[in-house]
């Protein structure tokens, strides 16, 4: 009776097959569509190699791309169709936490394992799944190196703002980042979340005015980041340094602003310019120069993180010897090492404990990373003249 | 705090109650909701937008040129489609607007792809401080436009043959006809002003907000809001409208966490449509 | 008659059979079209009989999608009380909506629902404490295989459907049916004829109510993950509206037929067109409409073979100006 | 002045009108009569050009305008005050009777000339200027509809039922108006109403419909002696 | 019995703003009585009986039917009571049949017959009487102007009140059709229905009413038998114009 539900042999396997649903039209798809280049990126560097060793044979990898239209729906539907239809053996995430949600549910369901690799919200961590995990660092930690940064400065500040929209990441980010800066000493004299997805944001401007913060972390998306720094100088709001999750380490960003955007600072999970290498890509930068050669300018972590999913996907198959999800999930589990993205390790929940950020600063059209000081280029400027 | 607040709220109104006019206009005059105004919007944007990246001219110059490209839009768009439904009932033409709706997203993305694009001006940020407030001069100018056009509009209406011709229609298709209006081209201009309406506003929010191909849904939302709030149908209203729906924005949200800006809106919405369904100006017998 | 009721029959084993013989994907695809069918059912009664064009129905979606979430996840409740306790909550929910925004008529009713829609999404979306805010919520998974599950929810669904579809037909021949009609005609004449027309209304309303509320109930937990966003999507309304339109509103089993045109013709034709699809949606919407507004149920009245398709074609054109 | 031969119309597949043939005379009043249901607003319907004829001719002062669109022939001076008065419901008064000059090109003056000229003869209208029509009583609608029409400089004037729902004074003073109008503005009208006796007292030819053909045409005076037309349509 | 008073106004009163529509009207209707109201375009008329089965709010004033104080009740629950009426400006059910159309009046009105096959049979009772049988499938859009001032009064009247309201029902029938709405108005009444008739067509509000009351800007100026009326001074000068009176004397 329920043939449609039984699994494919594997003995007559000739590639690896991996599903990924993501956006590849509608509002999440600028981002979509940076995760499928990163993707595609690995996909072709194994393949190039002739693929992935599982145990004595060579097996190229096949990745089956679905457009979930930005639509959780939509993914669920699309991940059940990848697995059972295409017969997918794994799954490389969506972007974004609220469809893999969806997508990791389906999953586990039919127990597929999922490198979660633009999803680090810390509820879809903690359902007891056993099947996802998480190329990023929890979200909450992505203000830290900002933070550590501000409390190593000779001249710091004391008080400080955090504004976010409030949708699911970026709520998880705020929220760490406050708590991180209390215990590193700082005063949040301001911290609000506001509706998603608003055109004006001056009665925020305005109470950070009031609030006297001198320094405001911004959570949020690239709209959001825009719309904030020309408001502030809008309503000549003066601050000795401005940072955001995502927005500056787009060229979007600079274009919109022009001059404004001269001195903001901007975290991330990842830079070019890190001093870490590994297996499969050899060093940040190579990454970067392979990058570019596919698919010309605009790298972000975003596409470094995909490629990273298909990296770890892969040392574990190689470990494990075998594609059962079993195998595969244990040598996941006892993964510890570092790539080009920098280190790794999972916890029992299947969220990356190793993992760090990194803080930059766009000086005159420059990206310069300044901390950690490991991976520094320049120093920062502060505060903004 | 507050005067700031309240300066910020009629600065932002103006801009709002422009968004509600065009969209109110259609309503009231085909009743059809139009789910596309806010589409004519995203392109008056990009189009204030292209201008400004390729020719190097300030949105506040480009206005008319973006006005006369919507309004040739709009009438197109009218007379070679919509006319052939407009005589549907209010399901079949709402859903026919979403349809459109969805495919100029669609073309949009297509061209523009769904990068989030501004206009950056030289001059964008600068303020000018009084007393303890200070006005930034972009939204002054943006003020100054949208309520400069509000009022031509309310002559237009008003004053000129067209205008009461677009009235009449409105109310009576068949006693428009009798009296020898063209209903069909009536109709199209009556599309073609209103997304000319959605174009000043795509100009003049460009420079203040970004702009992607989705916008469209969002602006809508606030029409909606705005022309309910103002009444059906009436041009002061629509402008009262958005003052409304700003100052309540701006105002609430200076007391009330900033995550209700948005429940403020739609609060104020269902409350002025339980004791005054007609809005605050609007007229008895529009589309009743 | 007879023919109709043996194709129904026919459907009907067929689609209990359907589950057992194909792959989980195809569970669900079908479930999801259950799923759409029955909210443009429940729209139909309020809209297509009624005529109030219902635009915040996703309301009752969205209200009872939390009832199943937050007493599930919070107090840990059995789904089957949750869901019953979603149905009441809907009923309640109507009444109160009701007697506010049934005094308003034509567009002003669809944007009276559609703010209060809104309002109380943004309601939910702040209470953060009881039902996770913006962060949404996650709804324990039912357990056991990914063939008991699929089944499941597959078979909830459709019994849901078919409870709708008779409940329609049984409407459509009633004197409730009747009165419904009356007032989408012409409300004044209908209160003059001796209709209460606000209690009717809300009992449109109300059904309309309850059937949407029970879908979200079965969405959360067959979903597991809700977010306010999601349950309370506007488009979703847009798309029963397309969906009824398509079928042909005021019909019984125009919705069904609609929402396995839409969603079934999406997937399976033009889903695969990446970029495209969505386009392709709009400019789908806007030929059915050019072509056959009042939905393929009203086709099937007039005469035999092609030459009577498109005369009926013709006849149900809506008339260029 | 107007001509229809062999007109042939009606609503997509309901023929009404068959092989209509009538003539008015230019300066003249003509009643058209009939039960109802019979066609005449049918039939002016389809002189306005509101109705595309399926065949025949319509020529106004020898010109062929079958195939001309309404608007040309509201230019023409050919205006209806059209049945069911048709008004835009939340436009005042004053605004209605403005657009009853819509098409015409003449100067703005003159245009206030004749609006002062229709509440001068309607003062009613006058009263009531700023009011919504959709407010008005059934009767005064009427009026408006009627002053809408003269607001068209009419040179041929279709009125359908002028005097339904008037009050008796009312309907005289109308009766008064458009001989008035006829007389010393030379309008040719055509006029259908059910009042049969009044129709037929101020008109000079009369036509009467029957099943949407014309049964019987002839003089006004004698059409109202004959035994016929008193004992169908007087209720004598 | 007879002269029972079944339905009276106490200084009804109705206002638009500043315009007096009804002003202070006394009026009383007997059982069993046709009772005309005419008067000027624009004196009140189809306000006062707006205000009798409550689609108008009353300003001030109290309107009693069979004792039962109705000042301002739901439209609904005066057609309960058995008070129907015909709208000025129809208002039938679009996108329904003729048959639907009077079905419904059957199903509410007073005695809410629940079976539908029974309320269509009385609504094919009451269209066979008005001369509507043959149109009974056709869509109301069709019908012309008597038509479908005859489906308001079937609608009317298969609500089976005991007080039935018209307004302008004869306006725009042709003499023949008129005869045959007046016959029916008559035989209703006989049949022991009260009329309250608002009708500008002379020959027939004169020829059938018991009673006529007579408005003008509002108010009441005069109530009589239809004979006395047409000698009133007031209402000549006022309503019915000299040249009425001259030809019901011709014709007399
Ligand atoms: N839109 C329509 N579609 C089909 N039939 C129609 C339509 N409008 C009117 N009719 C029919 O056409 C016939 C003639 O109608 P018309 O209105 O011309 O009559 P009339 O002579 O003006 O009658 P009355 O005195 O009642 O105004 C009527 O029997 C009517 O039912
Ligand atoms: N909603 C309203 N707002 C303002 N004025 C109104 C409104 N409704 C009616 N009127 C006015 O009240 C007066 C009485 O109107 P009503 O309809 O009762 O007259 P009527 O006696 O029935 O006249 P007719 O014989 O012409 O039908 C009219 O002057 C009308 O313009
Ligand atoms: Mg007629
Ligand atoms: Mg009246």
């Amino acid at each position: 009776f329920a043939g449609g539900q039984k699994e494919v042999k594997k003995a007559e396997r000739t590639e690896i097959r991996i599903g990924a649903s993501v956006s590849l039209s509608g509002s999440l798809s600028r981002f979509g569509n940076l995760v499928k280049n990163g993707y595609e990126l690995w996909k072709d560097t194994v393949n190039a190699k002739g693929g992935i060793q599982v145990g004595d044979k060579k097996l190229p990898v096949k990745i089956i791309y679905y457009d979930d239209q930005s639509d959780n729906q939509t993914s669920a539907k699309l991940t059940e169709k990848l697995i059972t239809q295409d017969k997918v053996d794994f799954l490389l995430g969506p972007y974004g936490s609220g469809p893999t949600f969806a997508t990791t549910a389906i999953a586990e369901k039919y127990n597929k394992i999922t490198i979660a690799t633009l999803a680090n919200a810390t509820k879809i961590y903690n359902r007891g799944f056993k099947n996802v995990f998480s190329v990023l660092s929890p979200g909450s930690w992505i203000f830290y190196s900002f933070i550590d940064m501000l409390a190593n400065l000779p001249n710091k500040p004391s008080k400080v703002a955090i504004i976010t929209p409030n949708d699911l990441f970026p709520v998880t980010v705020a929220k760490g980042a406050k708590e991180y800066a209390e215990k590193k000493g700082f005063k949040v004299v301001y911290y609000e979340e506001y509706s998603k997805g608003v055109q004006d944001l001056s009665s925020t401007i305005l109470k950070i005015k009031n609030s006297g913060a001198e320094v405001l972390m911004g959570s949020g998306y690239l709209a959001e980041a825009i719309l904030t720094v020309r408001q502030l100088k809008e309503q000549n709001v003066k601050l000795k340094a401005i940072a955001f999750t995502t927005g500056p380490e787009l060229i979007d960003f600079q274009k919109n602003l022009g001059d404004d955007a001269n001195y903001v600072f901007g975290v991330s999970w990842w830079m070019p310019q890190m001093k870490y290498s590994g297996p499969v890509f050899g060093s940040a930068a190579d990454y970067a120069k392979k990058y570019k050669e596919k698919f010309g300018a605009g790298l972000t972590y975003q596409a470094a993180a995909a490629s990273q999913g298909g990296v770890l996907l892969q040392l574990a198959i190689e470990k494990a010897g075998s594609l059962d999800t079993e195998a595969v999930r244990n040598a996941l589990k006892s993964y510890k090492g570092t790539t080009f993205w920098g280190p790794t390790e999972f916890n029992e929940k299947g969220q990356n404990i190793a993992g760090g950020t990194v803080t930059f600063q766009l000086q005159n059209g420059e990206k310069v990373t300044v901390w950690p000081p490991a991976a520094a280029t320049g120093k920062p400027v502060y505060p903004m003249p | 705090m507050l005067p700031q607040a309240i300066i910020n709220g009629i600065l932002l109104g103006a801009v709002y109650g422009t968004i509600g006019i065009g969209f109110s206009l259609v309503w009231g005059v085909m009743n059809i909701i139009n789910l596309a105004h806010g589409s004519f919007i995203m392109i008056g944007a990009y189009l204030s937008y292209t201008i400004y990246t390729v020719y190097g001219i300030d949105p506040f110059l480009s206005i008319p040129i973006v006005m006369v490209l919507l309004f040739l839009i709009g009438y197109a768009i009218q007379r070679y489609l919509m006319n052939l439904v407009v005589r549907g009932s209010v399901f079949i033409t709402l859903t026919f607007t979403f349809g459109l709706q969805i495919l100029i997203a669609n073309i949009c993305l297509l061209i523009w792809k769904a990068d989030y694009r501004s206009i950056n001006l030289s001059y964008s940020g600068a303020s000018i401080p009084i007393g303890g407030v200070v006005i930034p001069v972009v939204r002054l100018g943006i003020f100054a436009v949208a309520i400069l056009l509000t009022f031509l509009f309310y002559i237009f209406m008003k004053r000129t043959k067209i205008g009461l011709a677009i009235n009449a229609t409105a109310q009576n298709y068949e006693g428009a006809r009798v009296v020898g209006v063209d209903v069909k081209n009536i109709y199209s201009i009556t599309m073609g002003v209103s997304a000319a309406l959605a174009g000043v506003s795509g100009s003049l929010i460009a420079p203040i907000m970004s702009i992607n191909p989705f916008i469209g849904g969002p602006l809508i939302g606030k029409a909606f809001v705005i022309c309910v709030l103002g009444g059906l149908g009436s041009t002061v209203g629509a402008l009262a409208g958005g003052l409304v729906l700003a100052l309540v924005e701006t105002i609430g949200t200076s007391f009330i966490p900033s995550s209700f800006q948005n429940l403020l809106g739609f609060v104020v919405l269902v409350l002025v449509l339980i004791f005054m369904p007609r809005g605050l100006f609007g007229k008895r017998l529009y589309n009743e | 008659m007879n023919k109709k009721l043996i194709s129904i029959i026919i459907s009907v084993a067929i689609l209990s059979l359907l589950p057992f013989l194909v792959t989980g994907f195809w569970v669900r695809l079908l479930t999801n079209i259950f799923m759409f069918a029955i909210l443009a059912s429940a729209l139909n009664i309020i809209s297509g009989f009624t005529g109030y064009a219902a635009f915040g129905n996703m309301v009752f979606f969205g209200v009872g999608a939390y009832t199943v979430a937050v007493l599930m996840n919070k107090y840990h409740f059995s789904f089957i009380s949750s869901f019953i306790a979603a149905g009441f909550i809907s009923i309640l929910l109507a009444l109160i909506l009701g007697f506010l925004l049934l005094r308003l008529k034509g567009h002003y009713f669809a944007l009276g629902t559609l703010g209060a829609a809104e309002a109380i999404k943004y309601i939910i979306d702040n209470l953060t404490e009881l039902t996770g805010g913006a962060q949404g919520i996650t709804i324990p998974s039912m357990k056991g295989g990914p063939f008991l599950i699929n089944i499941s929810f597959y078979f909830i669904m459709f019994a849901l459907l078919v409870i709708i579809v008779i409940f329609t037909w049984w409407l459509s021949k009633s004197r409730l049916g009747y009165t419904f009609k009356a007032i989408r005609a012409n409300e004044e004449a209908a209160s003059v004829m001796g209709i209460n027309t606000t209690i009717y209304k809300i009992v449109a309303w109300s059904l309309a109510g309850l059937f949407t509320g029970l879908a979200g109930a079965i969405y959360a937990y067959w979903f597991s993950y809700i977010d306010p966003p999601t349950v309370f999507d506007v488009m979703w309304v847009v798309r029963m509206f397309v969906i009824i339109l398509i079928g042909g509103a005021g019909t019984v089993f125009g919705p069904v037929i609609g929402a396995f045109l839409l969603e079934g013709l999406s997937e399976l034709v033009w889903s695969n067109f990446l970029n495209l699809h969505l386009g392709i949606l709009g400019i789908l919407i806007i030929i059915t409409i050019l072509i056959i507004p009042n939905g393929l149920a009203s086709l099937t009245t007039e005469g035999k073979g092609l030459k009577g398709l498109l005369e009926s074609i013709r006849k149900n054109r809506v008339n260029a100006l | 002045m107007l001509k229809t031969e062999e007109l042939n119309s009606g609503y997509g597949d309901v023929q009404i009108l068959w092989n209509f043939n009538l003539e008015i005379e230019e300066g003249t009043i003509t009643a058209l009569i009939g039960s109802n249901g019979v066609g005449k607003t049918t039939f002016l319907r389809t002189v306005i050009g509101l109705l595309k004829p399926y065949s025949g001719r319509i020529t106004y002062r020898d010109e062929d305008i079958t195939n001309e669109d309404l608007i040309a022939r509201v230019k023409r001076g050919i205006v209806m005050i059209p049945e069911g008065r048709q008004l835009y419901r939340g436009m005042t008064v004053e605004e209605n009777l403005k657009m009853g000059a819509y098409a015409r090109n003449d100067s703005k003056n003159r245009i206030m000339q004749d609006l002062e000229w229709v509440y001068s003869i309607l003062p009613r209208l006058k009263e009531r200027r700023k009011q919504p029509t959709g407010t008005l009583s059934g009767g005064e609608a009427q009026m408006c509809a009627i002053a809408r029409g003269l607001m068209g400089n009419p040179k041929l004037l279709l009125i359908d039922e002028l005097s339904l729902g008037l009050a008796p004074v009312i309907v005289d003073d109308l009766v008064k108006l458009l001989k008035e109008l006829n007389s010393q503005k030379g309008v040719t009208i055509l006029l259908v109403d059910q009042d049969v006796q009044t129709a037929l007292e101020i008109a000079q030819k009369g036509y009467v419909v029957v099943n949407g053909r014309v049964e019987m045409k002839g003089d006004a005076r004698e059409l109202l002696k004959n035994p016929e037309i008193q004992k169908a349509y007087l209720g004598i | 019995m007879k002269d029972e008073i079944i339905l009276y106004g106490e200084k009804v009163t109705k206002t638009f703003g500043a315009l007096r529509a009804v002003w202070e009207v006394d009026f009383s209707v007997r059982r069993n009585e046709i009772f005309g109201i005419i008067g000027p375009n624009g004196a009140g008329k189809t306000t006062l009986l707006s205000m009798i089965n409550g689609t108008l709010h009353v300003t001030r004033g109290s309107i009693h039917y069979k004792g039962i104080n109705i000042t301002n009740w739901k439209p609904h629950r005066i057609a309960e009571l058995g008070i129907s009426r015909t709208f000025q400006i129809v208002k039938p059910f679009p996108g329904m049949t003729l048959l639907e159309n009077v079905s419904i009046g059957a199903l509410f009105g007073k005695d809410k017959i629940v079976n539908i096959r029974k309320a269509q049979e009385r609504a094919r009772y009451v269209l066979s009487r008005l001369n509507l049988t043959e149109k009974e499938q056709a869509p109301v859009e069709t019908l012309n102007v008597s038509e479908r001032k005859r489906l308001e009064l079937a609608r009317a009247m298969a609500m089976d009140p005991d007080l039935i309201l018209l307004d302008e029902v004869m306006a725009g029938s042709s003499p023949a059709d008129l005869e045959k709405i007046m016959e029916l108005i008559v035989e209703l009444n006989r049949e022991g229905k009260t009329i309250l008739l608002i009708e500008h067509v002379m020959k027939a509000i004169m020829s059938i009413s018991h009673r006529i009351m007579v408005l003008h800007h509002g108010e009441k100026i005069a109530e009589d038998k239809p004979e006395n009326i047409s000698k009133n001074d007031k209402v000549i000068s006022a309503y019915l114009g000299s040249k009425y009176v001259k030809r019901s004397q011709q014709n007399a």
